[in-house]
């Protein structure tokens, strides 16, 4: 169902949905944190798709670890750096294949998930983009395991992610700029979580 | 109204950059056609083991200030209060590496661990041994008990002071480690501000403080403090911070300790001095002994009014490795 | 609104020298059982021609500051912007001197010219010989032809570094007198400010400069400067700044300078490196080099933001000179 | 005319004036230099007052000396130290002299006027307080050479002094704070030449 092409237009998807969402996501960042998500992810995205897009790799995960190596390096932030990280290792957990099926693209979030909680030192539960990130990748494996189709598998994950974005507003942030406000970020709509649900809506719409 | 001496606003940190490689070419240098990727000018120094820091801009001299003889080796420099890539910060790591392993010493900040970290696992993978001391000292931003999630500001200058002291001493990756935990250790931080600061790409201000108002605590990016209220004496304020400060480590009745006192950007060097008055007679009243004083900016925030008091509790190594010569673009000290 | 960190005002200056002398007592030391007699911890030092300055406070470093070994013996200190007595200038003469006479350096302002005048001779009548050398590079202060009116601003810097690395070297009065002379008649200053400063004991700004508004040529005390004009880019302002004073002494093509790049208080150091990039573009343009770049706080006014640029047009003499040496409490230089 | 009783009160009347006068002083000296002038007079000559009254001593230019040597302590200002310069000088000129007669007052204000040119490296028409002292000693020697009575003398002296604070407000500063200003000084009082005026009033307002 993902060949290099699904890449490709996944990444130059995710670049639009970023573009289109930057406002939004300056907004949520400046609630509870500095406020820069939106023109990291925009930054990141766009630096993503227009170093791809023309990349000469026919292997869809060798693609997404690229796309995560050049978003290192254009937005350091701590959500681009967790981004490029989550691209990597998924990428990396799928080399090789030039067709993903279902159970491919759940191995690829699983690895983009454990990835993300690894370098950011943290577990499901405490507010951040790994709270819509888990869930999917829990979803995943589930749709797969029960042999859904594209359409099927797209909704089990958009659906786990929008789940996974609500519950994180109830959470208090533990990491980063977020984490000084503690009490105050109950209620509040995390920025990186907003993002990760993006990222999934915009993966996915291309199926 | 932003009025600050700059051209293009994304410009800034480039421009600067080119700024101080100009102005210190014997001094500094930089790697990887990258001005953000800054190490001394003789890196690689073979036989020893390599210092690197790294962080965002509009806090100098933190943090590439500090590379030079006696300190740093080498510096990733991020963005206006935005962590430096993992890229950078490995090709610092690659360009300072003499064989002895590199030491990462930086400010416990959400975004420079993630890059740190990267840049440790790259570099391990190009066999570079890489050790990493994460410096947290500010008593307002976590309680007692929970310091691993404090914030480093001004106080990281004594972990460079003195693990750079050791590594010049030719001691290896282990031991310059055991000796920035041990700086680290002793060190607190407490700081205070009266304004706020305009980040150039932004162009506003980022938080507000009243006419008359001042917050205790405050990190150097705006991070809320503890308190906020009406601006006391000199006396009053430097009393509350010490307050914090004191019992934290504690500093008893017989240490001995260094104090910094630091300028946070627009506060002048005379009240400083009026603030380090009072210091003193606190800890005269206390009985602790002052070994060496620092006064000036060591760790500022752009344009931001207000100060914070650093002090470290000194034992032999400690003492014998602050009192050594250093010499950098923004720090000089004879050794003693 | 004055937002400062003080006692008292009318204590501001006496409770800045307790700090100054509790911070640096193995450096410094008052004399005459008065706060503002400031003189090296070992002065007097036999043999050796002592330098003596001073002036108003709210100019630290300025004048204390450069007190210390390779520079200054001692240091007569004024109120806010105000003149030292001549009392005090000959208590600061009488502790200082080493049997080999005394040098006098210090700005260009009328008070400060009485009363030292006063204390030479003074001086004179207990047999201490005393010269005096009087400085002002100010290009924005008077034309050139009348440079004796000028004002003395940031430059003094050199003067003082090359004079008191001539006098440690063991020279007589007189040679350390035409050494400050030499530096002083090679040295040009201008300056930019874009905000006012309060003086405690008013309270209040002695004058203003309006939001998006910068003055070139501004002194030290807010005397008026060259032109009142809408803030431009930094690079903007470097060129019209540099545009007075390359022709002022003249300096040309072949020369080698030092270049002295001040914050006036409240200006943030990546903004001078930022200023100082386009002075290296303008020098090597002209094909100048420097030899020496001086960045930081060594002339303030309190919490003014701007900047000043000082060029100094070396010869052998004044490079070996500037490239000694030296320790105070506020400045520190390896010899290079 | 003038013996040990008459000095210290003429130091203890100009104190009073110089209280009197503080903000008037302030405001000339605000508009053509740092406003400071109304606070050094006033201590410099509360000082003075305040030392000499008790002082044990005879003769009244040693009195007038000492008195300077005070001012010059407790208020180093331009002013503060040139018109202790005069006292000094002026005390010195006429040392051993217990009963003054119009001629030793004019040998006083003529070395008050020398000693104050002398250090503040000026002469008359720079718009100092030159401009006011030095015709009040010409006026002084002319009163003493005629043989007037000590209220003419006196006259003299006053007329003498409000002259010169007129002629020197056409006068262009040449020195201090106020030569910045240049030609825009042109018009205005000199802060200085009014504080000579003062002193001049308050002396002679005695006998
Ligand atoms: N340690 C962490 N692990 C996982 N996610 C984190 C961590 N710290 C922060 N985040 C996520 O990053 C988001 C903020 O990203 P960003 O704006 O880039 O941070 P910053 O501006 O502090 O660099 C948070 O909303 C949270 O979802
Ligand atoms: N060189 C000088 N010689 C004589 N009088 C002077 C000189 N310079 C200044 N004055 C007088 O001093 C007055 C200003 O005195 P003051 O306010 O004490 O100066 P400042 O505030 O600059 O120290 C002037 O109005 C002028 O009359
Ligand atoms: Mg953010
Ligand atoms: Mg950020
Ligand atoms: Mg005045
Ligand atoms: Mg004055």
């Amino acid at each position: 169902m993902l060949t290099i092409e699904t890449a490709k237009r996944i990444l130059h998807t995710l670049n639009e949905t970023m573009a289109q969402n930057q406002d939004r996501l300056i907004e949520i960042d400046s609630a509870i944190g500095d406020g820069d998500l939106g023109l990291t992810m925009s930054k990141a995205f766009r630096t993503a798709d227009e170093q791809m897009a023309d990349a000469d790799e026919d292997d869809p995960g060798m693609l997404f670890a690229k796309a995560g190596m050049a978003m290192a390096k254009a937005a350091p932030s701590t959500m681009g750096s967790l981004v490029a990280t989550g691209f990597m290792k998924g990428g990396k957990a799928v080399k090789g294949t030039p067709d993903w099926d279902a159970a491919d693209v759940a191995t690829f979030f699983r690895a983009f998930a454990d990835g993300i909680m690894e370098r950011g030192k943290t577990r499901p539960g405490n507010k951040t983009i790994v709270d819509v990130l888990d869930p999917v990748a829990t979803a995943l494996e589930e749709a797969a395991g029960r042999g859904a189709d594209p359409a099927g598998v797209a909704q089990a994950a958009t659906e786990a992610a929008a789940r996974g974005e609500e519950a994180a507003r109830n959470m208090t942030s533990q990491h980063g700029k977020a984490a000084i406000y503690r009490e105050q970020t109950v209620g509040k709509q995390d920025p990186g979580a907003v993002a990760g649900m993006l990222i999934i809506q915009g993966f996915f719409s291309v199926f | 109204m932003m009025k600050k001496f700059i051209n293009k606003p994304e410009a800034f940190v480039d421009e600067m950059l080119e700024g101080i490689l100009a102005a210190h070419p014997d001094q500094l240098r930089n790697v990887a056609d990258d001005l953000r990727c800054i190490v001394r000018a003789d890196a690689p120094r073979t036989g020893k083991v390599a210092l690197a820091t790294g962080g965002g801009s509009g806090h100098l001299p933190l943090f590439l200030g500090y590379v030079g003889q006696g300190m740093l080796d080498g510096c990733a420099v991020g963005g206006v209060f935005q962590s430096p890539s993992s890229e950078q910060a490995l090709e610092v790591t690659k360009a300072i590496d003499g064989g002895k392993g590199v030491l990462y010493i930086y400010g416990n900040y959400g975004g420079d661990i993630i890059n740190f970290d990267m840049a440790a696992e790259m570099a391990e993978m190009e066999d570079i041994r890489v050790e990493t001391y994460v410096a947290g000292e500010d008593v307002a931003s976590a309680p007692k008990g929970e310091e691993g999630k404090r914030r480093g500001v001004a106080g990281i200058f004594y972990v460079y002071k003195c693990a750079g002291a050791k590594a010049e001493e030719g001691a290896d990756l282990d031991e310059v480690k055991r000796v920035a935990e041990l700086a680290g250790a002793n060190v607190r931080t407490m700081g205070v501000a009266l304004s706020p600061v305009i980040v150039p790409e932004v162009g506003k201000p980022s938080f507000t403080i009243g006419d008359g108002e001042m917050e205790i605590g405050m990190g150097i990016h705006g991070e809320p403090g503890i308190r906020r209220g009406k601006l006391l004496t000199a006396d009053e304020v430097v009393q509350e911070m010490m307050d914090q400060i004191m019992p934290d480590l504690p500093y008893e009745k017989g240490d001995e300790v260094s104090v910094l006192m630091n300028g946070l950007g627009a506060t002048p060097k005379e009240e400083l001095y009026v603030a380090y008055r009072k210091v003193a007679e606190i800890l005269k009243g206390k009985g602790i002994s002052v070994v060496k004083v620092y006064v000036g900016e060591f760790a500022t925030s752009l344009e931001m009014t207000g100060f914070s008091i650093s002090m470290l509790k000194l034992n032999d190594e400690l003492k014998g490795l602050l009192m050594k010569g250093a010499r950098t673009p923004f720090f000089e000290q004879a050794a003693l």
